[in-house]
């Protein structure tokens, strides 16, 4: 393979590198001002391909490793999801395998939990407790009295296997803290959660969608290629942000009044006739209700609520309208903000309907077939458990394969309907990605058994009792893992070890298969990583040599339109911009605006938003040495004119208070945010002893967020927080 | 023909994500705290009351056809490579005077604070020996760097510049024009950054005060040399003096010595 | 005394071994020196010695790389063997320190008269010197003084790149443009000296007795007359 | 049409309260597990690949109500109709259609 890689690479640069290379040669001599010949030369390494584990893009990587040692990451030009790029956390992921921080054995808790007393344990010592102490539970609370959290990781799968087959129906993952409620509503919508086909669009509107700093493949590149060849990209964000300033066109929208934006984009449609005729009378259905909905939702109405010019309304939704089907109100990914949020995500599905974009180029297209199989099983059925989830029935519409990580807190902490006594945690971190900290602590302190595994001491292992050292991304072998990128096709991925494990470091794989031993279920894990990607291979012959030779694999891609004339999945078959589910559910059928609520507290009046930096994956990599010199501390992002009235200057260090919490930080004063919002980056004032660049460094945004959750699907909502900013010391 | 490496940046297509810098330090093992490249951020425009669109600037060493750091550089460490264009620093010949580091009008240069030694861009010699890119240029999401010998005109960079004749600026130093080889397309912001360069006084001194008083003094010295040479050879060897044969009295006599 | 009456010990053999040590150093340290310096607005000489310099020693700047590590050994070989020589032979050093820096009534007129007499003639009588005449002394205090900075400067230097933080650069600037000085300096005194001492036929016993440790009684009494007098009068500190 | 709009609502509430009721009627956890223990054995080996998200809540219904139509029902033996509407339960609870649809492994 490496041959391969360099054989490629040769080609593109050969003019320029063999000149250079003779022309060294030949002149050394005679031109001292020349570096002697043969000074410099190729580095003696091998180059191994990877997938990228900074973020959930998992970009396709070539390891460069010297002696054993992995010297740098380099984009696989084969893995064009990424347009051949490793962002910065891409190439920061060497500072990860060898953060002298990382977890380097099985570590016991032996003081109080969160005072940081471990003993160094055995593999066996601490797989043996680990087994005893899901017993237990099991015997005392059933088998549902075990909480399974796992975060976006490949193997992330089997954490939802074991839990399966040990017979607990509570599982979370970092979803319910991101991205369920603009499920929800596409799913409400279309019947299916679509992606976005940007390269091929003429028109897209980022609401709440920071694509240049919250990086997403191949999005975030091709906004900025569409942008070139004429395509109009428009951001809705109370922040300057890095897409804001390279947006064809920025409104500083009020938080929380997107609906308000996107119903009278849906009234210009539609008292215009700019929509597809056919196509919405042959694939959605509810057009009456939704004109009579949106009829007076005017673009002056729209003004007044978002703050953004009624004739800029109304000039965009005709624009957006003309360049329909290659047009989209772009979906976003992370949708936790208000309690409303799904209906907030409907509105922008609605809006998309309209557009005709559906399965069309420059619009939303459904996923594209990757070919994987499923690796089945048959998890036995335990008649005393109880009925389901800790957080079942509490909204509506719950997905059951991921539930509410905060609602399930609330129940874990009343012990109703039923105590939940044990957590197994996998690379996810709720104590700096949940909000309101004090009440996962508070969680944490019902709990009997904690076991955390992980890369680093998170802040969420730091309260563990028990932590067991995994292998970063490049350490290990993975299953196959399907990619989406948008109409391109999905691709699909590995990993082979690139270095052997470090430390004593174990993939939550081998964790899992010896735990389902001592637990009595080894048929759930009865084979390895090999056997179990030649299952999910099963019907693609041919991915397995590809895999090999370039690093991806790319199943066949049909071409765009193959859904026409398909019935959607949503109970009509057709696109709903009248929700017939939510009508049967008694939510309103229609997303129905009302202003956001203003702050119940004269002294709170900044709304806190949050956000991304293109250096952060939220809490998991700020403690990174590389990313930290990026982004070394977080600040409270003040408007100009709102730190003159309080008085805050450049630097100065702020009390921010919310009823959550409290903390404080230095003040950034920009005019690069609106008056009334206030915003930090997530991963700082951090609680774990083991994270040195950010404990004390900054603040903690999950101290401050109070506890909110969508109402519909029970995602959490981050936005719903106000905080009073003073400058310390001040009265 | 000598090669000319230069970058080519579509800086309008920077979305500053910092990958260039952040793949730059891994390559290169740059110390923590300092960077070999950079993005620079525009201050924004206020367009009717709010921002305006931003624009960012990658930027690094610019490998100048006339550097200034060279002339400032005391040992040679820093020299001007005429097989490729690069402007070097050897790392051995370095002693760290930190003459360079003011001199180039692009704030390229640093003192590396755990060699203590300069330290700048190189355009990644040993990823070039292997065929690939410089760190930064592989791995910028949206490809706003572009690399390669601009005197051959099938490279990349000698394409995307042929392609935007006309349109090509430089960030220069107004003061002292080192013919950057750092092309940006279109236009570029912020461009008023480039300072004038400085010598430290210490260099001043050595080079406008010292070094030619020293030429005059050995000058001087050399002239008196010649001219006893001269004076030797022209009026001849005399044969008393030197040998320890030879009376005192001739000496006296021949050499008007008065050594008594 | 030895090895017959008409000729007088000069010097000790640890006097003639620090002379050859302290040229051959200096005769390295200059070359190389030079051979760094290749900027060519500095180089007296001109970028061409640099150029040969670094092809001999492996070409480009690796051969450059070459010729500093040569000449930061021999730059504190050179130090180490000076300092040496102090202890070993301390009151040879005293003696050298005090003959040079003791300046005496007509040294001044004895420089002058010299250096027209040496070129274009005449310049009448030169008053008598002790051990070191005065074109001698204005050498030696050149040499000491100049050698002290060069080698704290170089020190300086050497320090640079190993253990000096960047908040002192300013003094490696300093120290880069006084070792110039300095060098610069001592070498325009040097040519002379050499000249003086090898090329002249003058000092052709004086030249010698770097050497054989010896002089002829004559030529001292002419050219030393009041070193010979202490001597003959048996004062002491002569030597 | 406000009116038209309210009496459309209640109509599909009821609609929705008779399929929920019949739903009600199974353990669709349970279905799950004796999907995967009495039907996997063929759908996703020999038989065609199945999982709730293979049809329409309304499909499965049409299916289950006459299941004798179906054309493995041969090999329905060992299932009780107790766990019959536990795996209906499942497969519609999951349904293409459904809130939560579900593929099966």
């Amino acid at each position: 393979m490496s041959s391969n890689i360099s054989r490629r690479d040769f080609l593109r640069l050969a003019g320029m590198a063999a000149t250079a290379t003779a022309a060294t040669a030949a002149q050394a001599a005679l031109a001292p001002e020349a570096r002697a010949a043969g000074a410099v030369t190729a580095p003696q390494w091998e180059s191994k391909f990877g997938a990228c584990d900074m973020c959930f893009n998992r970009c396709g990587l070539i390891a460069r490793v010297e002696r054993g040692v992995i010297k740098k990451l380099d984009p696989n030009p084969k893995f064009t999801k990424s347009r051949g790029m490793l962002c910065a956390r891409g190439n920061a992921g060497v500072d990860q395998v060898y953060d002298p921080e990382r977890i380097k054995t099985p570590m016991l808790r032996v003081g109080n939990r969160g005072e940081g007393k471990w003993k160094a344990i055995g593999w066996d010592e601490a797989l043996d407790l680990a087994a005893s102490k899901m017993k237990d539970i099991a015997a005392k609370y059933t088998r549902c009295g075990m909480l399974f959290s796992a975060g976006a990781d490949t193997q992330s799968q089997f954490v939802h296997r074991f839990a399966e087959a040990f017979g607990s129906y509570n599982i979370t993952s970092h979803e319910s803290l991101c991205l369920l409620s603009g499920n929800r509503a596409f799913v409400d919508t279309f019947g299916d959660v679509p992606l976005p086909d940007v390269r091929s669009s003429k028109y897209v509107i980022l609401a709440g969608a920071n694509r240049m700093e919250a990086l997403v493949t191949p999005d975030s590149m091709d906004l900025m290629t569409i942008m070139r060849e004429g395509a109009k990209v428009v951001v809705l964000d109370p922040r300057y942000t890095k897409s804001a300033a390279l947006a064809s066109e920025w409104h500083a929208i009020k938080p929380g009044t997107d609906m308000a934006f996107m119903l009278a984009l849906a009234h210009v449609i539609i008292t215009e006739k700019l929509y597809d005729p056919k196509f919405v009378a042959e694939r959605t259905s509810g057009l009456d209700q939704l004109a009579a909905h949106v009829a007076e939702m005017t673009p002056a109405w729209a003004e007044a609520e978002t703050g953004i010019p009624a004739a800029d309304i109304l000039r965009m939704a005709r624009e957006l309208a003309a360049a329909a089907p290659a047009a989209m109100v772009y979906p976003g990914r992370r949708s936790s903000d208000y309690e409303n949020s799904t209906q907030i995500r409907r509105s922008f599905a609605i809006v998309n309907a309209l557009l005709g974009n559906w399965d069309r180029p420059g619009g939303l297209v459904p996923a594209r077939p990757a070919g994987l199989k499923k690796v089945p099983f048959e998890p036995p059925f335990y008649d005393d458990n109880p009925p389901g989830r800790v957080d079942a029935k509490s909204v509506p519409l719950l997905f059951d394969d991921e539930g509410s990580f905060v609602i399930t807190r609330e129940n874990i902490i009343k012990g109703a309907p039923y105590p939940l006594k044990g957590w197994f945690v996998y690379k996810t971190n709720p104590m700096a990605t949940a909000p309101d900290r004090r009440k996962t602590r508070e969680m944490i302190d019902k709990l009997e058994f904690m076991v955390v595994v992980d890369i680093a001491m998170s802040d969420t292992a730091w309260m563990a009792d028990l932590v067991l050292p995994a292998p970063s991304a490049l350490e290990r072998q993975d299953p196959v893992q399907a990619l989406q990128a948008g109409a391109e096709g999905a691709c699909l991925v590995w990993r082979d070890p690139v270095i052997p494990a470090l430390h004593q470091s174990r993939p939550v794989f081998e964790i899992l298969k010896t735990l389902s031993v001592k637990l009595g279920f080894p048929e759930a894990f009865d084979f390895d990583i090999p056997k179990y990607r030649e299952m999910q291979l099963a019907a693609l012959p041919e991915a397995a040599e590809i895999l090999k030779r370039d690093g991806v694999y790319y199943p066949p891609n049909p071409p765009l339109g193959g859904t026409d004339g398909q019935p959607f999945k949503t109970p009509s078959t057709k696109i709903e911009l009248y929700s017939n589910r939510y009508a049967d559910l008694g939510l309103d059928p229609l997303p129905v605006y009302a202003s956001p609520k203003a702050s119940p507290d004269a002294g709170r009046k900044f709304r806190l938003v949050a956000g991304r930096s293109a250096c952060v994956t939220q809490a998991s990599s700020t403690n990174n040495a590389l990313l930290s010199e990026f982004e070394p501390e977080n600040t409270l992002w003040l408007n100009e004119e709102s730190a003159k009235e309080l008085g805050v200057k450049q630097g100065d260090v702020v009390q921010v208070e919310s009823p959550a919490g409290k903390g404080e930080l230095k003040a950034l004063v920009t005019p690069k945010i609106r008056k009334d919002t206030v915003y930090m980056l997530s991963g700082f004032g951090t609680i774990s002893g083991k994270l040195s660049h950010t404990t004390g460094v900054g603040a903690s945004i999950v101290e401050l967020m109070e506890s909110r959750f969508d109402a519909i699907c029970g995602n959490s909502a981050i936005h719903e927080t106000f905080v009073s900013v003073k400058k310390k010391g001040a009265a | 023909m000598n090669a000319k490496l230069a970058m080519v940046i579509d800086s309008a297509k920077c979305i500053d994500c910092k990958a260039c810098v952040a793949a730059c330090k891994q390559a290169n093992g740059v110390s923590r705290g300092v960077w070999r490249n950079w993005i620079k951020e525009a201050v924004p425009p206020v367009e009717n009351g709010k921002l305006g669109r931003g624009h960012f600037q990658p930027g690094a060493c610019m490998h100048c056809d006339e550097p200034s750091c060279v002339i400032a550089c005391p040992t040679g460490a820093t020299f001007k490579d005429k097989a490729d264009g690069s402007v070097v620093i050897d790392p051995k010949l370095c002693i760290g005077c930190g003459n360079c580091i003011p001199s180039c009008p692009y704030g390229a240069r640093f003192r590396d604070p755990v060699r203590r030694i300069a330290d700048k861009c190189t355009y990644c010699p040993e990823r070039r020996a292997a065929g690939l890119p410089p760190a930064c240029v592989d791995t910028c999401p949206t490809k706003a760097r572009v690399f390669g010998d601009i005197s051959d005109p099938n490279s990349d960079a000698a394409k995307l510049l042929a392609a935007n004749q006309g349109k090509v600026v430089r960030v220069i130093a107004k003061q002292n024009d080192t013919k950057p080889n750092m092309y940006y397309i279109a236009s570029t912001a912020p461009d008023g950054w480039a300072v004038k360069p400085v010598n430290p006084l210490s260099f001043d001194a050595l080079s406008q005060v010292v070094a030619p008083l020293v030429k005059y003094a050995v000058g001087l010295s050399g002239l008196g040399v010649l001219a006893m040479l001269g004076r030797q050879l022209l009026v001849g060897q005399k044969p008393d003096v030197g040998t320890p044969h030879e009376g005192p009295e001739k000496d006296k006599k021949e050499d008007g010595h008065d050594a008594r | 005394m030895t090895p017959a009456n008409n000729e007088i010990k000069r010097h000790d053999p640890s006097d003639i071994r620090i002379h050859w040590f302290n040229a051959a150093c200096w005769l390295v340290l200059l070359v190389s020196g030079l051979g760094l310096i290749k900027n060519d607005k500095l180089n007296p000489l001109g970028a061409w010695l640099p150029d040969v310099l670094r092809a001999l020693f492996g070409g480009g700047s690796a051969g450059g790389a070459v010729l500093l590590v040569l000449h930061e050994v021999v730059g504190v070989v050179w130090l180490v063997g000076i300092v040496i020589y102090m202890g070993v032979n301390a009151g040879g050093t005293r003696f050298f320190l005090r003959e040079i820096f003791s300046l005496r009534p007509g040294d001044f007129t004895w420089m002058v008269r010299k250096m027209l007499r040496m070129t274009v003639g005449g310049g009448g009588e030169l008053p008598p010197q002790g051990y070191y005449n005065m074109g001698q002394k204005a050498f030696a205090q050149a040499s000491v003084l100049g050698g002290i900075a060069i080698g704290a400067t170089g020190m300086i230097l050497l320090a640079s790149d190993k253990i000096l933080p960047a908040s002192v650069v300013w003094l490696v600037g300093w120290a880069v443009t006084l070792h110039y000085l300095a060098v610069g300096l001592v070498f325009a005194g040097l040519l002379v000296h050499i000249y003086m001492a090898a090329i002249s036929p003058e000092e052709k016993p004086g030249f010698r007795s770097m050497f054989t440790g010896t002089v002829p009684r004559d030529y001292a009494r002419h050219h030393h007359g009041l070193w010979v007098d202490a001597l003959d009068k048996g004062e002491p500190g002569a030597k | 049409m406000k009116r038209s709009t309210t009496l459309f609502a209640a109509l599909i509430l009821a609609l929705a309260a008779v399929s929920l009721a019949f739903a009600a009627e199974g353990n669709a956890r349970k279905g799950k597990y004796l999907y995967r223990q009495k039907c996997r054995s063929c759908h996703g080996v020999s038989a065609s690949d199945l999982s709730p998200s293979s049809k329409t809540q309304a499909e499965w219904k049409k299916a289950f109500a006459k299941p004798e139509a179906i054309k493995c029902y041969k090999d329905w033996k060992g299932v009780t109709p107790e766990e019959k509407n536990d795996i209906f339960a499942y497969l519609h609870d999951f349904a293409k259609d459904s809130p939560s649809p579900a593929k099966c492994n």
